[in-house]
């Protein structure tokens, strides 16, 4: 072919086309300017655009054909879990390339895939040391709410594990799940408050996804909870998801991510002006998820260049080790476990939907596919340069 | 005055009027008479514009009706009391009777007391649900309904049909009074033989689809007629 | 919170330095305000926030100016040189000593403020106000002291309780007041009890919180008092959550209300199984948007205005958009419900796509007009304003439609077309006007909900979907064509679900209810407020 | 005494009382039926004709009062409507109600008297003798020309016929059949009562309910007159004819 | 009793179709296997699996086709009943991965173990024999639907209301399946299979047996429910659908009847689950997302309630256009699916097949009256 082709699977429809649709874009954006850098390997490359609908199924049946029938070469798709799970046994047996650009869950390393976004790691455990130092107001009593799956519940087991090893007490964690898109947040908004007027600094963790944050925050507004009171943190609430909100009422609580807009790095700067060129769109934002998407496609690109071809195992054992640089002024490299590293940064919400970057981690922080803090993972490691296996276990050396 | 002229009408592929014509003038009662299925009520759907005619032309007050809706027809002073009733289950007998508005000026749009005088169940079931009446009610309520609308023209499907004696004897006296004051037509459908000659000022007798036997009272038999219905 | 409390004393002794300053004849000098000015060029956020602390005990004459700017954003400093401005409209000035500077350094960037920061702020601008001329910053104040527990505050928590007209704040300062006393070992055991009683009026959370915080070794007699007033509010409070529920109910129960109710008319009136119903109150939300965004960019001014004037256009809008699916679609399918499924359900996706691709697959922003911002707060009741409204708003929708379908002739006929649609026309009601007619109200209204659930939910293409379902729940266990069941209908399941969510969550509670609701129709398999008798089944 | 009446009936009502909302539709109503009887039933509208039959058949329960059949061994109001049509009890509606989706031969074929569970519903084979109780029930409903044809597409009067034989299919003990020859001509009215009649001679009981006097006439059987939810007068046809208040509250002068 | 109805109930368009999904299940396998990968003629791997999944879905349609369109019952909630027979062969093939999940646990599945759950919850026993699996995969769904239909037909809810409630029932299992608690996977659901009875899921065997099996449940369940509809119950059901109240009053027990077709359509959607989820790969909460459901019902009004072979042809060409058009209008696809569903109320107001019986009777009947007015 004269093409390389990329697949894009991305909701573009459905509950998560909200979150997706930009992914598509970005995705199509790089490829633009790829191309206008004469490709890669002297071709062009082609995207392949599908809609899986928000339908779990629907995004194996959309990956095999991507797979099998339009012969792309690397994927750049999912963000629930759930479609990344759907996808998995698609890629492992059609042995092609999946990036995956969401933070998530972790537990996790495949080899046909590699994860951009961050690991329990990268995100959840700064955050939470962040709210436990001064600066972020010495916090001793944590409501964990989250949108009821993996997501959330898992990340919310290893941070009450950490939580506890760090001496919380029971009494004072409070865990909260909601269904996808809950939209009534009276009472759970004014159970915070309740579990937060205890005399102790309470903050929030969330984990609440999707649609269910609108609501939540502009309940969280209303109810007049303030960040100075109880802060927020979040994990999966970033400039896309406040375009939707009046933040005013929001100003100060936080959020966890390896990437802001705001963050001032020229890198960035060229990014988001080329990026609001290209959908015509000034006030278009950017957020991280489209990082991850971005470091993701630049190393895939960079381990295509190196191997001199877009064969899947070649580009797979290429990547490991490739270096591209993040927005925000760091290195992403990508390590054996096909994690990356990143920089986690805290940010408060500003008047203007923005965040203002209030802490950040001094080093890279390498992406742990299997968290130290849950039993039947603290004994794995994932390395597929060396062991070849996404679940060596270092008690009975064996590999799963 | 009304004159249907030569129509057909088809169900689907089936032909249930052929070549019908029939008039009905001011101040007369038109009876149309036959047994079940030959048509009747298919001839008064033509004529309220319920179902389209393949062939033919209705005329009302000297206007082709062709191509003009229900509505309008009903608000060109054509009243329909229908064969099942069909009242308006869910409103109450006032509002039954209220439906026939829609068709009047603002100053008319009032129930005429005449139709408490003629069907005084009425009166006291106005907020019964029409529904809820029993058969012979309802279809006092539907005829009640088509006077409010002070028809020029009022199209009757055996409007007998389950009603008690006593008050099919003022049914009677009803149409006769609305013939005597000269100012609407009478279409009538009927089965109960004794009853239509009782009030027939004009025959048409239909078979299968066909006007077997038509013309004014004084030229047509009343026994041929009989005779015909009972074969 | 030790951090705290250390502050709020140093700000306590810059109280009573304030009150009395007039009193001393104004000797007092000013201190020096270099050190803290040089740790707000640090670019630290604690030494930020000391410095603020700093500043306000200085009791420096700039002091207050420069506290404010850093809450403005204003205050700027230059990294290598050290200095500290602020940053006028059209001048910069030293921020120690207010003259202007004719050539500001070059590389100025803002002292930045994160929530410890704002905290800082918060207490020194708050606790200047203690005796604030104004009321809501005095209550400030002393919620600022209640929480501190600083026996420091004592003198001046006493002058303001003497000074102090309004009997709210004076009640609010004494039970700060009482907070001290309370935690304070060295005071008497009758004080400390007295200082229960008192605290036992604040009546809430944090008052059972404080009376089961004593110190160490408090007296047996107190530790039962503070006991007994903490039980005393725990079994008020308990009855007060109960009412909060049913109160939170009855708002959940609005906004199902809202949104079922343009459905009960095209399906509960008009037998139409209108899939687009979702979609509906969606086109009504998105008018809510635009109108907001021109308001924004040509007259921000009628912002608080924007609702009045987005609830006749998205009426119109929807309204439109649903007579002319009438007019296309759903007329040919009278006579044939079950179809309307299929074409609705089609309409709906074509909906959604359209906005999808006219306004993004993105949230929008409507934003909160002031009066439906914040809370409103009655005994310890609290409902947002904006819930209250839309309580307001669903019962208004529901009383004015009801007079619509049961007064008015135009009702009349809406209810006799769906009923008999040959029998209407016989009797000279235009159908298809009518038909029209109803499906537009329908959808108007279902468009009008939108703008109200603009307020609490996502302005998205799914918007519409995550209503329908519930919609379709409250239609038929309120009863199918019966109004009045819709909105009992929608307030129980409202209640319902907020009693059982604090015991069962979120989750299991809507499971609860969804099984309820199945439990319910077999009892009355016709709905709450079933029609019955020979009507019905004909 | 009552329980002897009660045991020697067919059919058994006793101080039956329904009411709508507040409005009594039935104000005790007594009723016996013998086994074998027929009785026609008249009275002005509304007076409470049909809900006697939806007491009867199990479509409307009754506030208080017994109905038993069978020489009082059945409460039928203890039962539903399919366990009451199972007993032999069948009932021709005043608005003809029939299957509009079938043919009209298939109407007939679904109410034939067999067993009415679901696996022998789906093993049933339709047998020679049940073809010709169809031809023969056709016939004397004069539909046979149109037995393939659907329901739907009969005219008023000839689904009054349809439902006739329905009723005739299911070979009932007792008939309950209202206004049976509402929409019928003259000629059609006389044939029906005769239909009847040989009906009753067959051994069956018979309660019909009608408002056309000829017809009523031509039966020749007892008739009871109900008026608002009561019996109003009971006799032979001249005797409640010449009844002033009968002719005061239904006949008319 | 079926073979007297093969002689002679079978009407030709069952017949037809009969063969045509026969000969599918087996020619198209057959070229799969046989063909080599750039034979002209040669079905690829991905279109077997999506095909297979085609006859699951058709399946499905049958089951509600059976309900809906010769019952009346407008189940918004069938996909429950293929949800769970699905997660029974879910939960059998997740046993079956044994210690070759992530975490190596030889009995718990992998989403177990990482939610530290200590040992298997009981109603997770006895799905590591294929047979009790097999038997679960109708009994689940046949129990339940024989349960709520018991109840609810007893109670004679009907229409909307029944509609409804179904609705209500597959809404709360979404949301059941959906909690981690429940031990079924909550949203990720049960996904990464290893084998079936011994063979490897994703080898081409397994697959092509599995497409075989998939498209012969489809002529079994054409063959019983055609069985079931011309059969004098058939003609009962029928009644039900137009005059319920009218049926019970020539004694037949409708909620009896109900039940019945209820649960034997819930079977049947059960059996259509189990064998889609080893051809997709993964079995979660949102297969019982009540939009599943009204999918389900969709497809068999394009293809024409009521008629049986409509269920299939409804079914397969919705989710085919469904695949064309995501792939091909990635963005514009709703308007295409939503405009075709449109169109086809408008213009095809029996569906696809109803129609087209329409017309051929309509061909033949003016074939018939030709002869006769040349006569
Ligand atoms: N559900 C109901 N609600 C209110 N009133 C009712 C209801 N059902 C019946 N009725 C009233 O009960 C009375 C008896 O009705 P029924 O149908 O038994 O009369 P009927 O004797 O059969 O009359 P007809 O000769 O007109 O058929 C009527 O006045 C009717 O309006
Ligand atoms: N909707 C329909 N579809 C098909 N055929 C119909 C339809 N309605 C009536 N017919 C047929 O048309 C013919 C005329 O029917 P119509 O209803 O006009 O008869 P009618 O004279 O009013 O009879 P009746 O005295 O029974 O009311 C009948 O043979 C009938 O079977
Ligand atoms: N991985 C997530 N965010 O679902
Ligand atoms: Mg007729
Ligand atoms: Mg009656």
């Amino acid at each position: 072919a004269d093409t390389i082709k990329v697949g894009v699977l991305h909701s573009l429809s459905g509950t998560m086309a909200i979150s997706e649709t930009t992914l598509k874009d970005t995705i199509l954006f790089l490829i633009d300017e790829q191309n206008k850098k004469g490709g890669v390997l002297g071709k062009k490359l082609e995207a392949v655009v599908v809609d899986p609908a928000s339908n779990w199924p629907l995004f194996a049946e959309k990956a095999k054909e991507l797979i099998a029938k339009d012969k792309v070469s690397v994927v750049f798709g999912c963000w629930t879990s759930v479609s990344r799970k759907s996808v998995l046994p698609v890629f492992k047996e059609l042995n092609s390339i999946l990036f995956y650009p969401v933070q998530y869950e972790g537990e996790e390393s495949e080899r046909n895939v590699f994860y951009t976004g961050a690991a329990p790691n990268q995100q959840a455990i700064p955050a939470v040391d962040y709210l436990m130092s001064k600066d972020g107001g010495d916090v001793k009593r944590w409501v964990l709410a989250g949108t009821d799956y993996v997501y959330p519940r898992t990340t919310n087991k290893i941070l009450e594990a950490y939580l506890k090893s760090k001496g919380v007490a029971e009494s004072d964690i409070m865990i909260n799940y909601t269904p996808f898109g809950h939209s009534d947040w009276q009472t759970i908004v004014s159970d915070i408050k309740k579990f937060g007027s205890a005399g102790k600094k309470t903050a929030v963790v969330s984990t609440i996804n999707g649609d269910a944050n609108v609501p939540f925050y502009k309940e969280l507004g209303n109810q007049g909870i303030k960040a100075t009171d109880i802060p927020v943190v979040a994990f999966s609430v970033g400039e896309e998801e406040l375009a939707g909100i009046d933040t005013k009422p929001l100003l100060g609580h936080l959020a966890a991510w390896n990437y802001f807009q705001s963050v001032k790095d020229p890198a960035n700067d060229a990014f988001i002006a080329k990026w609001k060129e290209y959908t015509k769109n000034p006030k278009r934002v950017t957020n991280d998820p489209m990082e991850a998407s971005v470091i993701g496609f630049n190393a895939w690109v960079k381990a295509v260049e190196k191997a001199g071809t877009v064969d899947a195992d070649k580009v797979i054992d290429t990547l490991p080790g490739i270096q591209t640089p993040n927005l925000t002024g760091g290195i992403a490299t990508v390590l054996p476990n096909h994690h990356i590293t990143k920089p986690v940064l805290i940010g408060e919400i500003k008047a203007d939907g923005q965040f203002d970057v209030v802490w950040k981690t001094k080093d890279l922080v390498p992406g742990d596919a299997w968290t130290d803090f849950l039993p039947g993972s603290k004994d794995l490691e994932a390395d597929w340069v060396t062991l070849k296996c996404g679940n060596y276990n270092t008690v009975t050396k064996k590999c799963g | 005055m009304l004159n249907v002229d030569d129509i057909d009408l088809h169900y689907g592929a089936a032909q249930a009027l052929r070549g019908v014509s029939v008039t009905a003038e001011i101040g007369e009662i038109s009876c149309v008479l036959g047994r079940n299925g030959v048509g009747k009520t298919s001839l008064l759907r033509a004529i309220v514009g319920q179902k389209p005619i393949s062939r033919g032309t209705v005329t009302w007050e000297g206007h082709d009706l062709a191509g003009t809706a229900p509505y309008d027809r009903a608000r060109a002073g054509i009243a329909f009391v229908p064969q099942g009733r069909e009242i308006f289950p869910l409103l109450s007998v006032e509002e039954n009777l209220q439906t026939g508005f829609a068709a009047l000026p603002r100053a008319q749009r009032y129930v005429p007391d005449e139709v408490y005088d003629l069907f005084p169940v009425l009166k006291d079931m106005l907020r019964r649900r029409g529904g809820d009446l029993s058969g012979g009610q309802q279809q006092q309520l539907a005829i009640g309904r088509a006077l409010v609308t002070r028809p020029r023209l009022l199209v009757l499907d055996e409007p007998t049909e389950g009603i008690q004696p006593s008050i099919i004897k003022d049914i009677g006296r009803a149409l006769e009074f609305l013939r005597a004051k000269g100012t609407m037509a009478i279409l009538l459908v009927e089965q109960y033989f004794d009853f239509a000659r009782d009030l027939a000022d004009r025959y048409t007798v239909l078979d299968r689809g066909e006007v077997v036997i038509a013309g004014p009272k004084a030229e047509v038999d009343p026994e041929a007629v009989r005779a015909r219905i009972a074969v | 919170m030790p951090f705290l409390a250390r502050r709020l004393a140093r700000l306590a002794v810059l109280l009573v330095a304030l009150i009395a300053l007039p009193f001393a004849g104004g000797s007092a000098s000013a201190q020096d305000i270099s050190a803290p000015l040089a740790k707000l060029a640090t670019d630290s956020y604690a030494d930020t926030g000391a410095a603020i602390a700093e500043l306000a005990a200085s009791g420096h004459p700039r002091a207050a100016a420069i506290v404010q700017a850093i809450q403005d954003g204003k205050l700027e400093f230059d990294a290598a040189s050290h200095a500290v401005v602020i940053r006028g409209a059209a001048s910069v000035v030293d921020a120690a000593t207010g003259a202007a500077i004719a050539t500001p350094p070059a590389g100025l960037s803002p002292v930045r403020v994160n929530n410890r920061v704002r905290t800082a702020l918060a207490a020194a601008v708050g606790s200047l106000t203690l005796m604030s001329p104004d009321p809501v910053k005095r209550r400030e104040a002393a919620d600022a002291v209640f929480k501190s527990r600083d026996a420091a505050t004592l003198p001046i928590l006493e002058a303001a309780i003497a000074k102090e007209g309004d009997a709210r704040i004076r009640l609010a300062l004494q039970v700060a007041r009482a907070a001290v006393i309370l935690t304070k070992p060295e005071a008497s055991d009758d004080a400390r009890v007295e200082a229960a009683a008192t605290i036992k009026e604040r009546g809430d959370q944090e008052a059972v919180s404080l009376l089961r915080s004593l110190p160490e070794g408090s007296a047996k007699r107190v530790k039962d008092a503070a006991e007994a007033a903490a039980k005393s509010i725990e079994t008020n409070l308990a009855l007060w959550s109960s009412a909060q529920n049913a109160l939170y109910g009855i708002s959940l129960g609005s906004v199902l209300l809202l949104a079922a109710i343009g459905l009960a008319i095209t399906f509960g009136v008009m037998g139409i199984i209108n899939m687009a119903h979702g979609e509906m109150v969606m086109i009504g939300a998105y008018t809510t948007f635009v109108v907001q965004e021109v308001i924004r960019a040509h007259a921000p001014g009628l912002f608080d205005w924007s609702l009045t004037i987005a609830l006749p256009l998205a009426f119109l809008t929807s309204g439109a958009v649903g007579v002319l699916i009438e007019r296309t679609v759903i007329r040919w399918l009278y006579g044939r419900p079950l179809e309307t499924l299929l074409a609705t359900w089609g309409i709906s996706l074509i909906l959604q796509q359209s906005v999808r691709s006219i306004f993004g697959a993105n949230n929008r922003e409507v934003g909160a007009p002031s009066f439906m911002s914040g809370s409103l707060d009655i005994g310890h009741l609290s409902i947002t304003w904006g819930r209250m409204w839309i309580v307001v708003f669903a019962l208004s929708v529901f009383v004015g439609l009801i007079l619509i379908l049961k007064k008015t002739p135009a009702g009349l006929q809406m209810r006799a077309v769906t009923q008999n649609r040959a029998m209407a026309a016989a009797m000279g009601i235009r159908t298809p006007f009518v038909d029209a007619l109803t499906f537009g109200l329908g959808c108007g209204i279902a468009g009008i909900a939108g703008v109200a659930l603009s307020q609490i939910d996502n302005v998205s293409p799914n918007l519409g979907q995550s209503y329908i379902i519930d919609s379709f729940m409250v239609v038929v266990f309120g009863g199918v064509g019966n109004l009045w069941g819709t909105l009992v209908g929608a307030l129980t399941l409202g209640v319902v679900n907020k009693f059982l969510e604090p015991f069962a969550g979120a989750v299991l509670g809507k499971i609860l209810v969804l099984i309820f609701i199945i439990l319910f129709i077999q009892k009355r398999p016709r709905g709450l407020f079933a029609l019955k008798g020979r009507a019905v089944e004909s | 005494m009552t329980t002897d009446i009660a045991a020697n009936a067919q059919l058994y009502l006793d101080d039956v009382r329904v009411s709508f909302d507040g409005f009594k539709a039935l104000r005790g109503l007594s009723l016996t039926i013998e086994p074998g009887e027929m009785r026609a039933i008249i009275g002005p509208n509304g007076a409470g004709k049909t809900t006697m039959m939806d007491v009867i058949t199990g479509k409307t329960r009754p506030d208080s009062g017994e109905v038993l059949f069978e020489g009082g061994s059945v409460d039928l109001t203890r039962l539903d409507e399919a366990a009451i049509a199972e007993l032999g009890i069948g009932r021709k509606f005043q608005k003809p109600t029939v299957f509009e989706s079938h043919t009209v031969e298939d109407n007939v074929y679904l109410a034939l008297k067999a067993d009415r569970g679901p696996l022998a519903t789906l093993f049933h084979r339709l047998n020679a003798e049940e073809a010709r109780r169809i031809d023969e029930i056709l016939a004397t409903v004069k539909l046979g020309d149109r037995r393939h044809e659907l329901a739907a597409n009969l005219s008023h009067g000839q689904k009054q016929w349809l439902e006739i034989g329905m009723l005739l299919a299911q070979e009932p003990k007792l008939l309950l059949v209202d206004e049976p020859v509402a929409g019928m001509t003259d000629a059609e009215t006389m044939e029906t009562a005769a239909l009847l009649r040989r009906i009753h001679d067959s051994g069956k009981s018979v309660v019909v309910v009608e408002h056309d006097m000829a017809f009523v006439r031509e039966l020749g059987v007892k008739v009871t007159v109900l008026h608002e939810g009561g019996v109003l007068s009971e006799g032979s046809i001249d005797h409640v004819a010449a009844d002033p208040r009968v002719i005061e509250v239904y006949l008319g002068r | 009793m079926i073979g007297h109805f093969l002689v002679k109930g079978l009407d030709r368009g069952v017949a037809i179709t009969l063969l045509v999904v026969l000969a599918i299940g087996v020619l198209i396998p057959a070229s799969n296997l046989l063909l080599p990968e750039g034979h002209a003629l040669h079905v690829p791997t991905y279109l077997l699996t999506l095909f297979g999944k085609y006859a699951t879905y058709a399946t499905l349609a049958l089951a509600l086709d059976l309900v809906w369109g010769y019952c009346g019952i407008l189940s918004l909630g069938h996909g429950a009943f293929f949800a769970l027979g699905g997660y029974a062969m879910g939960m059998y093939l997740m046993r079956q991965i044994g210690s070759r999940g992530v975490y190596g646990n030889p009995i718990l599945p992998d989403f177990m173990v990482f939610l530290n759950w200590k040992e298997l919850p009981w109603y997770w026993h006895g799905f590591d024999h294929f047979g009790f699996a097999l038997v679960m995969v109708v009994l689940a769904p046949g129990l339940l639907a024989f349960v709520f239909g018991w109840f609810a037909f007893r109670s004679r809810v009907t229409g909307v209301y029944l509609s409804i409630i179904t609705q209500a029932l597959t809404y709360a299992l979404l949301l059941a399946f959906f909690r981690n608690d429940m031990g079924f996977g909550g949203n990720n659901g049960l996904t990464d299979f290893k084998d079936i009875v011994g063979y490897n899921v994703q080898s081409a065997g397994t697959r092509a047996t599995l497409f075989f099996l998939s498209c012969l449940l489809v002529a079994v369940g054409l063959l019983v429910t055609s069985a079931i509809v011309k059969s004098k119950l058939g003609k009962v059901l029928i009644a039900i659908r137009d005059a319920e109240s009218r049926t019970r009053f020539i004694g037949y027990r409708v909620a009896t009847f109900k039940t019945v077709v209820f649960t034997v359509s819930a079977m049947l959607a059960g059996l259509a689950g189990a064998l889609y989820v080893p051809q997709v790969g993964i079995i979660n909460p949102g297969e019982f997302a009540p939009a599943n459901s009204i999918e389900a019902v969709i497809w068999v009004a394009v293809g024409g309630r009521g008629t049986l072979v409509g269920a299939i042809v409804g079914a397969v060409a919705v989710n085919w256009g469904k695949t064309w058009f995501t792939g091909a209008l990635p963005e514009l696809w709703l308007f295409a699916l939503g405009g075709l569903f449109v169109l086809v109320t408008l213009f095809l107001p029996k569906g696809i097949v109803g129609t087209w019986s329409a017309w051929t009777a309509k061909r033949r009947a003016a074939r018939d009256a030709a002869p006769a007015a040349a006569e």
